[in-house]
C-alpha cells in the first residue's frame, strides 16, 4: 500500500523534494532570481508531468483520508499554472527581496503540496491540516516583503485572523466528530442523515457545525463574514504572491468546499436541513455586494482588486448554492477564467507598481498614451472581470448565472438578479481604472517594461479574448474533470 | 467520586486561571496563568485517560509554546513598561459577544441528545501509535511539511536583515 | 470515575473557547491575542478527547488533538516570528498601532 | 461572387474588424491613410448592404442570407444570422449612417488612430446586433457596442465627457444584465429541439426556434407573476433604456451633448433603433401573450415619451440637447405605434426607425456644423445666420421640417402611419400624443427663428458656408429625406410582409 | 392626356427648383427680372395647360367629366393603400384655373413689385413652390395627398410671410401663421384618424382601404351609420376637419394669424392670404361634401361659425388704419361668407364666391400694393388721401373691386354673395332650422358692414384734398410700372365679368357654374333637398342691395369730406367700444397668454422637472452624499441620474460607510467574523423556520 501512497502522492512528493532541492541549492550559492525561477518552473513542469501521469491511474483513496480523482487533478492543474505564472511574476519583483528567493520558491512548492492536499482531502482532519499548512505558508509569504513593515503587519493580521477562523472551524469539526463519531466525509453524511431534524438542539448544533466548517473554507475564499483579512493582506503582501493567493488559494477553498458539499453534506442532507443552499445563497449575496460596495471608493489598485476578488468569490459561491453538477462545473469554469483575468490584472498592476513604488490609481493616468499596449491589455482584463462580452469573464459569468437560473424558482431568480446587478455595479470601479488610463491625462513620459512580462500579459490577454469568443474547449475540460458526483 | 472531585477542582482552577489570563493587566501574569491553564488541560487529559496526550501537552505547550511566549514577551516589552503593554479595550461588548457564544454552546451541549455513553477502555499509547502509523500515516508527511515550512519561514522572517545588528 | 459526564467536559471546553474569544477581542497586544488563540485550540482538543473518551471507543479524537498541538506550535512560531519582525521595525507589538492598512 | 452572396452578413459584420486591424497597424502619424482606410471599409460595408437590400425578396417571409452554424455545442449556441423584413431596412440604415458618420469623422484631429479603430469596432457591434438571430450572439454584439461607445464619448467628447460616457455605459449595462437573466431563463425553459447540423439539443438560444416551437405560458410563475411576463419585463427594461424610454431617458441628452458630432449621429441614427428592434424581435416574437398583456402600459409610456419630451424640447437652450430630446420624442412614436398590433402601426414604427434614423443624424450634423464654427450651441446667442449661411440654413430648414413631420418629407408618412395604427387601439392616447404635432412645430420654428432669422448678429459675420465634407454628409441625407417623402415604398415594400407575419404570430398567440 | 395633369404642378416645381438652386447666381449674373420671368413662365404654362384641360373636360359627357392620373402606389401598409393620384374634375378644374390664373397674374405683378429686392430668387422659388403645393392640394385625389399640399402651402406661407426675416416681427408673424395652422392640422389629423378607424369598423381589418375621394364617396353612405359613443362618426370627422379648415382659412377661433400675415410682401398677401391658400378650407369642405351632407350638425356648425366670422371680422375692419390690415379682415369676413355657403350645403355657390372673391380681393390687394408702392412703403391710411388723381389706374381698379366686394349689382361680388344669402335663408326651411335665419341675418349685417368699411377705406385713401404724408413722400407719388397696372386692369375686368358665370335662376338663365359643378355635388344635394322660392330670392336680392347702399352712404357721410378725421365725433361718442375694436377685441393678447406663454412656462417647468427630478432625485442624493461620503469631484458625484442616481449615490455612500468596517484593527475583524457568524446562524435559522 505504500507504493500506492507514493504513486498517488507522486506530484506532491515531487514538489516537496524539488522545493527542498531549490532551497538547499540556492542557499548554498546565490543566483539571480531569473535562474531560480526558471529552474523552479522546470521542476514544476516535472510536477505537472507527475500530475498527468498519476491522473491516468484512475481514482484512488488513501487511508480514507485523501482521494485522488479527476476533480482534484483539475485543481492541481490550476495550482501549477498559477504558481508558474507567479514565478514569472516574481522575477525582479520589487516586493520580494533577492535575499530570500530560495525560501520563497520553497514556499511556493509547499503551497502546491498543501493546496493539492486540500482538494484531495476526504476527511475533516486531513482537510484541516492541509488548510493549516496552506495558511501558514500564506502568512509567511504575505510578510515576506522584508523592506516594508506594511507587509509584516498584513501578515500578522492575516495570521491572527486565520488562526481564529481555523480554530472556529476546528471547533466545528470537533463537534461534528462528537455527533457522528467519525471524521470521514462519507460516514458523516450517513450519520447526519440518521439525525432527527425536528429536535431543536440537534438542528441548531448541525447548523452551527455547518456554519463553522464553512467558516474555515470561507476564510480561504475570503467570503462574508470571513473576508476582512483579505484587503489588508492583499495590499500589504508582495503582489506576485497576492495574485497567487487570490487565484490559487481561492481555488483550493472552492475545491474543498465543493467536495465537502458534495460528499460530506450531500444533496439529501442539505435538503434534509434545507440549509446549505440558503446559507450559500445568503453568504454569496452578502459577499458580492460587500465586495463591490467596498471596492467602489478604493484608490489603491491592489486593495481594489482585493475587494473585487471578494466579489468574485461571491459569484462562485452563488453558483455553488445550486448544489448540483451544473453549479460545480460553472464554478470550475469560472475559476479558469478567473485565473487568467485576475492574474493578468495583478500582473499589470505590479508592472506599474514595480516602477512607481505604490499601486495608487494615479500611477495609471494617461497610460493609454504612455504605453498603449499595457493599457489595452489591462482594459481587456478589467472588462473581462466585469463580465462584458466577448471576453472570457463573460463566458464564466454566463455559466454561473445559467447554473443558478437552470434551477428555477424565486430564490434562485432573486439570487441571479442580485448577482447581475452586482456585476453592473462592479463596472463602475473597473471603469474608473479604464477612465484613469484613457480619459485622464497624466504624465506624458513613455512607460516601458521588459519583454518577458510583455509576452506574458500578451498571452494572458489573448487567452482572455480567445476563450471569450470560443470557450468550448474549456467547457470540455471542465466537464471531463468534474466527475466528482459520479466516481 | 474521587475523579469527580478532582475534575471539579481542576476545572475550577482552569476557569480561575483563564479569568486571570483574560483580565490581568500584567502580561507576564497572564502568560503564566495561561501556563497554568495548559497544565490544567493536561490534567484533564489525564483524567480522561489519555496520558500520552497529557505528556505531549506538557512537553509542547509548557515546554515549548509557553516558553516561546515568555521569550517573545520579554523581547517585545522592556521590563519597566511590562504592565502597560497589556491593555484590553471594549471589555463590555466583547463580554456580551463571548457570553452569547458561551450561552449558545451551553444550550447545545446541555440539550443535545448525546448517544448512550459507552466508556471506552484505556486509550493506550500503543493503540494511538498504531493508528498514527497506519491510518493516519500521511499526516507524518503533513507534519513534516508544516515543520519545514514554519521553521524556514520563521527563520526567514525573524532573521535580522543585513545592516541590522 | 463513571460519574463525570461528557457535558461537563464540553462545558469547560466551551468556557475556554468563549474566554479565548474574549481575550482576542479585548487584548491589544499581539502576543496576548495569540494566547487567546491557544485557548481556543485547547478547548477544541478537550472536545476531541472528551468525545473519544465518553462517546465512542476510538482514538481519532486523540490523534486530532495530537496534531492540533503540533499545528498550534508551528502557528505560534510563525506568528511570533512575524511579531518580532514587526517589533524590530516599529518597536511595538500593539495591534492598534498597526493601522497602515485600512479603509 | 456567390461567396459574397453566401456570407454577405458575416462580411458586413466583420469587415470593420479587419479594417480595425489594418488601422491598428498603420503608424499613427499617417492620419490621412487611417481616415481613408476606415472610409473605404465603411464604404464597402455600405456597398454590401445595398447588394443585400436590393436582392432581398420581400414576398417570401422566410429569413434570407441565412448563415447558420453550431458555435458552442455544449450550450447549443449557434452562429445564426439572417435578415427578414424587420431588420433588413435597419441593416441598410446602419451601413449608410456609419458611412456618413465616418465621412463626418474626417474632422477629428485628436488620436485619430484610436478613434477610427473604435469607430470600426462599433460598426461591427451595431451590424451584428441587427443581424444576429441567436440570443447569445445577439447579446455579445449588444455588449460589444458599449465599450467603443464609451471610449468614443469619453475621449473625443466635450467638457463633461467622462460623466456622459460612464453614464451611458452604466445605464446600458444595467439594462443589459437584466436582459442576460432573461436570455438564460428563456434558454432553460425552451423545449428540446435540433441544432442546424441535426444534432439533438435540450435547449436553444435560436430566436426563431424560440418563437415557433415554444410557448412559455406553462412555465411556473415567479414572484407571483407569470414567467413570460417576468421575462418580458426583464427584456423590456433592457431595451427601454436603449430607446430611451421615459424615465430611463436621462442618459441620452448628456451623451449627445458631450459626444463628438459623428458619434451623436451614430447614437441617434442607429443605437436608439436597437431598443425598438429588440422589442419587436424578441419580446414580440417570443413572448406574444406577455406582449399583449403589456401593450397598454407600453403605449402609455410611448405617449409620455412623445408629449413629455416634446415639451421639454421647448425649454432647451442647447441646440444638441434640443435635438436629443426631440429624438426621445420621436422614438415614442414607434413605441406607441407598435403597441397597437395593427399593420399600419407596426409598419409605421419600423419605417419611423428608418426615417428618424435618417433625419436625426442630419440634425446632429447640422448642430455639429455650427458648433465647429461658433464653438457653442447656445440657441439664444445666435441670430440671423440665414443671411450669412444660406445653404446651411436651407438644409436646417429641410431637416427641421422633415423632423416635424411635414408631408412630402420622410418624417410624415412614418408618423402618420404610427398615429393611424395607434389610433385604432388607443384613441385618447393617440389624440394626446398628436398634440406633439403642434409642440414640435413650435420648438423647431422657434429655434429656427432664434438661430437663423432676425437681424444678423455681427459676431457671426464672415462664417463660411458649408464646406465639402459637410456637403458630402448633408446632401445624401437630404436627398434620401425628400425621396422617402414621395416614395416610402422603397422601405415599406421590404418590411410589410414580415410585419404581417409578426402581427399574425402575436394575434394567434404564437 | 393624363400626363398633362402631372405637368401642371410639376412646372412650377421645376421653376422653384431652378430658382432655389441656381437662382442666386442667375440674379447675380442677369438681375432679378430673369428669376421672375422663369417663375412666371412656368406658372403661366401650367395655366395654359389648365385651360386646355378645362375645355377637354367640357368636351367630355357630363357624368364622366373626370381625368385621373394614378402615378404610383404611394403608401402601402397593412390594409391601408394610398396612391399618388391626381384628378381633374369640375371642382378641381375651377380651383386649378383660379390658382394658376391668378397665380400667373400675381407672379407677373411681382416682377414689377419686387424689382428692387436683393433676393428675388428666393422670393420666386417660394412663390413657385407655393403654386406647386396649392396645385397638389386642389388636384389631389385622396385625403393624404391633399394633406401634403395642405401643409405645403402652409410652409410656403410661413416662408413668404417671413420673407424679410431680418425684421424679427415678420419672422415671428410667419411662425405664428405656421403654428396656428398646425393647431388646425391637429384637428384635421384626429379627424383623419377617426375617419380611418370608422372605415375599419365597416370594412373589417383586412379589406384594402384607400382614402381616395371616390372611395370615401362610396362608403360615406355606410359611414353615416357609424357612431362613436353618442356622436355620429361623420359629425366628429366633419367638425374635426372643420377645425383644420378654420386654421387654414382663418375662421374663428384660429383667424389671428391672418392679419399678421400681412407682414409679407403685398403680392404674397394677394395670392396666398386672399385669393388661394386661405380658401383651401372652403375647397376641402366642398370636396368632402358627400361626408358633410350626412351630418347636418356639422354643416350647421360650419355655417354658423362662418357667418359669425363674417360679421366679426367685418366689424374689426371699421377701426383698422393699416390699409392691408383692413383688407385682411375683409378677407376673413369674405371667407366667412364662403363657409356660411358651404355650411348651408350651397357648395357650388361657395366655390362661386371663392372664385369671384379671388378676383376682386386680389385686385384690391394689388391695388393696395400699388398704393403702398406709390406712397413709398407707407401703409397707414391716415397719412393718405387724395390719391385719386395721382394714381388714376390704381384708383379706378380699386374702386371697381370695392364695388364688387360691396355687392353692387352687376359686378361679380353681387351675384355670388346674393346667392349665398339666398341659399342660407333657404336652408333654414331645410335641415338647419332656426340657425338658418341666424346665419342669414348675420350675413346680411356683414354685407352692410363690408360695404361700409370698404368705402371708408376708399374715401380715406383716394378722396379728400391732399396727401397727409410728408412732403418728399408726397411728391414722388407715381403710378406703378406697367407690369403692375396691367395686372390690376385684368383683375378689375375679371371682377366685373366674373359674376356672369353664375347668374341666379331668377333671371331665367341657368347658372353655368352650378351646372358645371353638378357632377361633383348633385348626389349630395339629393341627400338634403333644399326648397327654392323665387319670391324669397327677389326679396333677399333687394335686401342685400339695400344693405350695400346704406353701407356706402354711411361711409360717404362720415369720411368723404375730411377722411379719417371725419369719424372723430363718433369715435369719441363710442370711445370704449372703439378702443376694444381697434385692439381687435384683445384676442391676440388673450391667445398669446393662454396658449403661447402657458406652453412656454409649462415646458420650462417640465424641463426643470426633467433636470431636477427624473434626472435628479439626484441632487438630494447628491447632497446627502456630499454630507457623508467624501466623493472626488462632480463627475463622481453624479455617476448616474434619476433613480439610478439615488441608487448609485446610495451605493457609493454605503461603500464609503462600510470602509469604516475595515478599520485595520484585527479585533474588529474578529468582531465581524464572530458576530457575523452568530447573526448569520440566527438569521438562517429564522429563514429556514419560515421556509418550512
Amino acid at each position: 500500500m505504500y507504493e500506492d501512497l507514493i504513486m498517488t502522492f507522486s506530484p506532491e512528493i515531487a514538489a516537496l523534494i524539488s522545493g527542498i532541492i531549490t532551497l538547499i541549492f540556492f542557499s548554498l550559492k546565490r543566483y539571480p532570481f531569473e535562474i531560480v525561477s526558471s529552474l523552479s518552473i522546470a521542476l514544476l513542469g516535472v510536477v505537472l508531468l507527475f500530475v498527468l501521469l498519476s491522473g491516468e491511474s484512475g481514482d484512488k483513496t488513501i487511508f480514507g483520508l485523501f482521494i485522488r480523482d479527476n476533480f482534484s487533478t483539475f485543481f492541481k492543474l490550476i495550482f501549477i499554472v498559477s504558481i508558474i505564472l507567479t514565478f514569472i511574476l516574481s522575477v525582479r519583483a520589487r516586493e520580494i527581496p533577492e535575499s530570500i528567493t530560495p525560501e520563497y520558491s520553497l514556499m511556493l512548492f509547499l503551497f502546491f503540496v498543501s493546496a493539492s492536499f486540500m482538494v484531495m482531502a476526504r476527511n475533516f482532519l486531513a482537510l484541516y491540516v492541509s488548510m493549516e499548512i496552506l495558511s501558514l505558508i500564506s502568512y509567511l509569504c504575505v510578510s515576506f516583503d522584508l523592506n516594508r513593515i506594511r507587509s509584516q503587519e498584513a501578515g500578522l493580521k492575516y495570521a491572527i485572523f486565520g488562526a481564529v477562523a481555523s480554530a472556529l472551524m476546528l471547533f466545528g469539526i470537533s463537534y461534528l466528530y462528537g455527533i457522528s463519531g467519525s471524521l470521514d466525509y462519507a460516514d458523516i453524511s450517513k450519520s447526519l442523515l440518521s439525525l432527527n431534524q425536528n429536535n431543536e438542539p440537534v438542528f441548531v448544533l448541525t447548523l452551527l457545525i455547518i456554519l463553522m466548517i464553512f467558516g474555515g473554507l470561507f476564510f480561504k475564499l475570503a467570503a462574508f463574514p470571513f473576508y476582512a483579512w483579505s484587503p489588508d493582506a492583499y495590499q500589504g503582501g508582495p503582489t506576485p504572491f497576492v495574485a497567487l493567493l487570490a487565484v490559487a488559494s481561492k481555488s483550493a477553498g472552492v475545491g474543498a468546499l465543493i467536495r465537502v458539499i458534495v460528499t460530506a453534506f450531500p444533496l439529501n442532507v442539505s435538503e434534509n436541513f434545507g440549509s446549505i443552499p440558503i446559507i450559500l445563497g445568503i453568504v454569496s449575496i452578502l459577499t458580492m455586494t460587500l465586495g463591490n460596495l467596498l471596492a467602489i471608493n478604493q484608490n489603491n489598485l491592489k486593495r481594489l482588486l482585493a475587494y473585487s476578488s471578494i466579489a468574485h468569490a461571491g459569484y462562485i459561491i452563488m453558483a455553488l448554492s445550486s448544489v448540483d453538477i451544473i453549479g460545480i462545473q460553472s464554478a470550475m469554469f469560472y475559476l479558469v477564467s478567473y485565473l487568467i483575468m485576475n492574474l493578468g490584472a495583478f500582473y499589470c498592476v505590479q508592472i506599474v507598481s514595480d516602477r512607481t513604488g505604490d499601486e495608487d490609481i494615479s500611477n495609471f493616468y494617461g497610460m493609454g498614451s504612455r504605453n498603449p499596449y499595457l493599457a489595452a491589455i489591462f482594459t481587456i482584463f478589467l472588462l473581462s472581470l466585469t463580465g462584458i462580452p466577448p471576453f472570457f469573464g463573460f463566458a464564466g459569468k454566463f455559466y454561473l448565472f445559467s447554473a443558478i437560473i437552470s434551477k428555477g424558482g424565486a430564490f434562485y431568480y432573486s439570487l441571479a438578479i442580485i448577482g447581475v446587478l452586482n456585476s453592473a455595479i462592479s463596472l463602475y470601479y473597473y471603469a474608473r481604472i479604464i477612465k484613469a488610463m484613457y480619459l485622464t491625462d497624466g504624465s506624458e513620459e513613455v512607460f516601458s517594461f521588459d519583454v518577458v512580462r510583455r509576452y506574458v500579459i500578451g498571452i494572458l490577454g489573448i487567452c482572455a479574448v480567445l476563450f471569450g469568443v470560443y470557450f468550448a474547449p474549456v467547457l470540455r475540460l471542465v466537464e471531463r474533470f468534474s466527475n466528482i458526483l459520479h466516481p | 467520586m474521587f475523579f469527580k472531585f478532582l475534575f471539579y477542582l481542576i476545572s475550577a482552577g482552569i476557569i480561575g486561571l483563564t479569568i486571570v489570563t483574560a483580565f490581568s493587566p500584567n502580561i507576564i501574569r497572564s502568560v503564566f496563568s495561561l501556563l497554568g491553564v495548559m497544565i490544567g488541560v493536561a490534567c484533564l487529559y489525564g483524567i480522561m485517560g489519555s496520558q500520552y496526550l497529557a505528556v505531549i501537552q506538557i512537553m509542547i505547550y509548557v515546554g515549548g509554546i509557553m516558553v516561546l511566549f515568555i521569550f517573545a514577551v520579554m523581547f517585545t516589552s522592556k521590563i519597566q513598561d511590562v504592565q502597560v503593554t497589556n491593555r484590553s479595550l471594549g471589555k463590555v461588548q466583547a463580554g456580551i459577544l463571548s457570553l452569547a457564544v458561551f450561552l449558545m454552546l451551553a444550550f447545545v451541549i446541555l440539550y443535545y441528545p448525546f448517544p448512550q455513553e459507552t466508556m471506552g477502555e484505556h486509550q493506550s499509547v500503543e493503540r494511538l501509535g498504531k493508528v498514527i502509523s497506519t491510518d493516519y500515516l500521511p499526516f507524518l508527511l503533513g507534519i513534516g511539511v508544516i515543520l519545514l515550512a514554519s521553521l524556514v519561514g520563521a527563520i526567514t522572517i525573524a532573521r535580522p536583515k543585513k545592516g541590522e545588528d | 470515575m463513571m460519574d463525570i459526564t461528557v457535558r461537563e467536559m464540553l462545558l469547560v471546553a466551551a468556557f475556554l473557547f468563549s474566554s479565548g474569544i474574549f481575550i482576542i477581542l479585548t487584548r491589544q497586544n499581539a502576543i496576548a491575542i495569540l494566547m487567546g488563540v491557544e485557548l481556543l485550540l485547547n478547548a477544541v482538543n478537550i472536545n476531541f478527547v472528551a468525545f473519544d473518551r465518553f462517546l465512542f471507543d476510538r482514538v481519532d479524537g486523540n490523534v486530532a488533538a495530537l496534531i492540533n498541538i503540533m499545528l498550534a506550535a508551528a502557528e505560534v512560531a510563525v506568528a511570533l516570528a512575524i511579531v518580532i519582525c514587526i517589533f524590530r521595525g516599529i518597536r511595538t507589538a500593539e495591534t492598534d498601532r498597526l493601522d497602515s492598512l485600512r479603509g | 461572387m456567390e461567396f459574397i452572396q453566401e456570407h454577405i452578413l458575416s462580411l458586413m459584420t466583420f469587415l470593420p474588424i479587419l479594417g480595425m486591424v489594418i488601422v491598428a497597424f498603420i503608424p499613427s502619424r499617417f492620419t490621412q491613410a487611417i481616415k481613408y482606410v476606415s472610409a473605404t471599409f465603411s464604404g464597402l460595408v455600405f456597398l454590401l448592404s445595398l447588394i443585400l437590400y436590393f436582392n432581398f425578396q420581400p414576398d417570401n417571409r422566410e429569413l434570407q442570407f441565412v448563415e447558420h452554424y453550431v458555435w458552442i455545442r455544449a450550450f447549443n449556441i449557434e452562429y445564426f444570422m439572417g435578415v427578414d423584413g424587420l431588420n433588413v431596412s435597419l441593416v441598410l440604415l446602419t451601413a449608410l449612417i456609419s458611412l456618413i458618420a465616418c465621412i463626418a469623422s474626417f474632422g477629428i484631429e485628436k488620436k485619430v488612430k484610436g478613434y477610427f479603430a473604435m469607430f470600426l469596432l462599433l460598426m461591427t457591434g451595431m451590424m451584428g446586433t441587427f443581424v444576429a438571430l441567436d440570443l447569445f450572439l445577439f447579446y455579445i454584439f449588444w455588449e460589444v457596442m458599449l465599450l467603443p461607445m464609451y471610449f468614443l464619448i469619453g475621449i473625443w467628447g466635450g467638457p463633461r465627457k467622462e460623466y456622459a460616457a460612464i453614464k451611458f455605459f452604466l445605464y446600458t449595462l444595467f439594462g443589459s444584465v437584466l436582459m442576460l437573466i432573461g436570455i438564460i431563463a428563456l434558454y432553460y425553459n425552451s423545449s428540446p429541439t435540433t441544432l442546424v447540423d441535426g444534432t439533438q439539443a435540450a435547449h436553444t438560444f435560436n430566436i426563431m426556434k424560440l418563437t415557433t416551437e415554444n410557448d412559455f405560458s406553462n412555465v411556473a410563475p415567479l414572484f407571483g407573476i407569470s414567467f413570460a411576463k417576468l421575462i418580458f419585463i426583464l427584456f423590456f427594461i433592457g431595451f427601454a433604456i436603449k430607446i430611451p424610454m421615459f424615465p430611463f431617458h436621462t442618459w441620452l441628452p448628456d451623451a449627445h451633448v458631450e459626444a463628438p458630432t459623428p458619434i451623436s449621429v451614430i447614437l441617434a441614427g442607429i443605437l436608439l433603433k436597437m431598443g425598438i428592434y429588440g422589442i419587436l424581435r424578441i419580446n414580440y416574437q417570443i413572448l406574444p401573450e406577455a406582449t399583449l398583456w403589456a401593450a397598454p402600459a407600453v403605449a402609455v409610456f410611448g405617449a409620455i415619451n412623445i408629449v413629455y419630451a416634446a415639451f421639454v424640447c421647448m425649454a432647451q437652450e442647447d441646440l444638441k440637447k434640443l435635438i436629443a430630446y426631440s429624438s426621445v420624442s420621436h422614438m415614442g412614436f414607434s413605441l406607441l405605434a407598435m403597441s397597437s398590433f395593427s399593420e399600419p402601426g407596426i409598419s409605421g414604427a419600423v419605417l419611423q426607425l428608418f426615417t428618424h434614423g435618417v433625419i436625426s443624424p442630419m440634425l446632429f450634423l447640422i448642430a455639429g456644423v455650427i458648433y465647429d464654427r461658433a464653438h457653442h450651441r447656445e440657441i439664444n446667442k445666435f441670430g440671423g445666420l440665414a443671411h450669412i449661411m444660406p445653404e446651411y440654413s436651407a438644409f436646417t430648414g429641410l431637416a427641421f421640417m422633415a423632423s416635424l413631420g411635414l408631408p412630402g418629407l420622410a418624417g410624415f408618412i412614418a408618423e402618420a402611419l404610427c398615429f393611424i395604427g395607434a389610433f385604432s387601439a388607443f384613441k385618447l392616447l393617440t389624440a394626446i400624443s398628436a398634440i406633439s404635432v403642434i409642440i414640435t412645430a413650435g420648438y423647431y420654428l422657434w429655434t429656427m427663428q432664434r438661430v437663423f432669422l432676425g437681424p444678423v448678429n455681427p459676431r457671426y459675420e464672415g462664417y463660411k458656408d458649408l464646406n465639402l465634407r459637410e456637403r458630402l454628409t448633408l446632401y445624401p441625407l437630404a436627398i434620401i429625406i425628400v425621396v422617402l417623402g414621395f416614395y416610402p415604398m422603397i422601405i415599406l415594400d421590404k418590411i410589410n410582409p414580415s410585419i404581417f407575419g409578426l402581427i399574425n404570430s402575436i394575434k394567434t398567440g404564437f | 392626356m393624363e400626363y398633362l395633369l402631372l405637368l401642371i404642378p410639376i412646372l412650377p416645381l421645376t421653376g422653384a427648383i431652378i430658382n432655389g438652386t441656381i437662382g442666386y447666381f442667375i440674379q447675380k449674373r442677369y438681375g432679378g427680372q430673369i428669376n421672375g420671368i422663369i417663375a412666371t413662365t412656368t406658372i403661366s404654362i401650367s395655366f395654359i395647360i389648365a385651360i386646355y384641360l378645362f375645355f377637354a373636360l367640357l368636351n367630355l359627357p357630363l357624368e364622366q367629366r373626370r381625368i385621373i392620373l394614378n402615378l404610383y402606389n404611394w403608401v402601402f401598409a397593412g390594409s391601408l393603400s394610398i396612391d399618388f393620384e391626381l384628378v381633374m374634375d369640375p371642382l378641381s378644374a375651377i380651383m386649378v384655373l383660379v390658382v394658376s390664373g391668378v397665380g400667373a397674374l400675381i407672379h407677373l405683378y411681382s416682377i414689377g413689385y419686387m424689382h428692387s429686392d436683393k433676393s428675388q430668387w428666393r422670393y420666386f422659388s417660394y412663390l413657385n413652390l407655393f403654386a406647386f403645393s396649392m396645385l397638389i392640394l386642389v388636384m389631389a385625389n385622396n385625403l393624404i395627398l391633399m394633406f401634403v399640399g395642405w401643409e405645403g402651402v402652409g410652409l410656403c406661407s410661413y416662408l413668404l410671410i417671413g420673407f424679410w426675416y431680418q425684421d424679427i416681427d415678420k419672422a415671428v408673424a410667419g411662425m405664428k401663421a405656421f403654428i396656428t395652422n398646425r393647431v388646425g392640422d391637429f384637428g384635421f389629423l384626429i379627424g383623419l384618424f377617426f375617419l380611418i378607424s370608422g372605415i375599419r369598423l365597416i370594412e373589417g381589418d383586412y379589406k384594402m382601404v384607400s382614402l381616395s375621394f371616390d372611395y370615401l364617396k362610396e362608403v360615406s353612405e355606410r359611414l353615416s351609420g357609424v357612431h362613436f359613443g353618442s356622436f355620429a362618426l361623420l359629425t366628429i370627422v366633419g367638425l374635426l376637419f372643420f377645425v383644420g379648415a378654420t386654421g387654414k382659412s382663418a375662421q374663428i377661433p384660429l383667424y389671428v394669424w391672418l392679419p399678421d400675415a400681412m407682414a409679407g410682401p403685398t403680392p404674397v398677401s394677394a395670392l396666398i392670404h386672399a385669393a388661394t391658400m386661405v380658401t383651401a378650407g372652403v375647397y376641402m369642405i366642398a370636396r368632402l361634401n358627400f361626408l358633410y351632407v350626412h351630418s347636418p350638425m356639422a354643416l350647421t356648425v360650419v355655417a354658423v361659425v362662418g357667418a359669425l366670422t363674417a360679421l366679426y371680422a367685418a366689424t374689426m375692419g371699421f377701426a383698422q388704419t393699416d390699409i392691408k390690415k383692413v383688407l385682411a379682415y375683409s378677407t376673413i369676413s369674405q371667407l366667412g361668407f364662403m363657409f356660411a355657403a358651404v355650411g348651408s350645403a350651397a357648395f357650388s355657390s361657395g366655390i362661386f364666391h371663392l372664385m369671384t372673391h379671388a378676383f376682386f380681393k386680389a385686385c384690391l390687394f394689388l391695388g393696395a400694393g400699388s398704393v403702398i408702392h406709390a406712397m413709398s412703403g407707407e401703409q397707414d391710411i391716415r397719412k393718405m388721401g387724395g390719391l385719386k388723381n395721382r394714381i388714376p389706374i390704381t384708383y379706378y381698379t380699386f374702386l371697381i373691386a370695392s364695388l364688387a366686394i360691396a355687392g353692387i349689382p352687376g359686378l361679380s361680388g353681387f351675384f355670388s354673395k346674393d346667392e349665398i344669402l339666398y341659399k342660407s335663408f333657404m336652408s333654414a326651411s331645410g335641415f338647419m332650422g332656426i340657425w338658418g335665419y341666424v346665419v342669414f341675418l348675420l350675413l346680411l349685417i356683414a354685407t352692410l358692414c363690408t360695404a361700409f368699411y370698404m368705402f371708408r377705406l376708399v374715401f380715406i385713401t383716394f378722396f379728400g384734398s391732399e396727401v397727409r404724408a410728408g412732403e418728399e413722400v408726397a411728391h414722388h407719388i407715381h403710378e406703378s410700372p406697367q407690369a403692375m397696372t396691367y395686372v390690376l386692369i385684368v383683375l378689375a375686368f375679371l371682377s366685373i365679368v366674373g359674376g356672369y358665370v353664375g347668374l341666379p335662376e331668377v333671371f331665367g338663365v341657368h347658372s353655368s357654374i352650378e351646372s358645371f359643378l353638378e357632377p361633383v355635388f348633385e348626389d349630395s344635394c339629393k341627400v338634403l333637398s333644399l326648397p327654392s322660392s323665387h319670391t324669397a330670392e327677389w326679396i333677399i336680392m333687394l335686401l342685400s342691395i339695400f344693405a350695400a347702399i346704406i353701407g356706402i352712404y354711411a361711409a360717404y357721410r362720415i369720411y368723404y369730406k375730411n377722411g379719417y378725421e371725419g369719424a372723430r365725433p363718433i369715435r369719441e361718442r363710442i370711445a370704449p367700444i372703439h378702443y376694444v375694436v381697434e385692439n381687435k377685441y384683445f384676442v391676440d393678447e388673450i391667445y398669446g397668454f393662454v396658449f403661447v406663454d402657458s406652453v412656454k412656462i409649462f415646458s420650462y417647468l417640465l424641463s426643470q422637472f426633467d433636470k431636477y427630478v427624473i434626472d435628479g432625485i439626484v441632487n438630494l442624493a447628491g447632497k446627502v452624499t456630499v454630507l457623508f461620503a467624501n466623493l472626488d469631484g462632480l463627475i463622481d458625484k453624479y455617476v448616474v441620474d434619476g433613480v439610478v442616481n439615488v441608487v448609485a449615490h446610495g451605493i457609493k455612500f454605503i461603500g464609503e460607510r462600510m470602509r469604516g468596517l475595515q478599520t485595520g484593527r484585527i479585533q474588529d475583524y474578529v468582531y465581524i467574523m464572530v458576530s457575523g457568524g452568530l447573526l448569520g446562524l440566527i438569521l438562517i435559522r429564522v429563514l429556514i423556520y419560515f421556509m418550512k
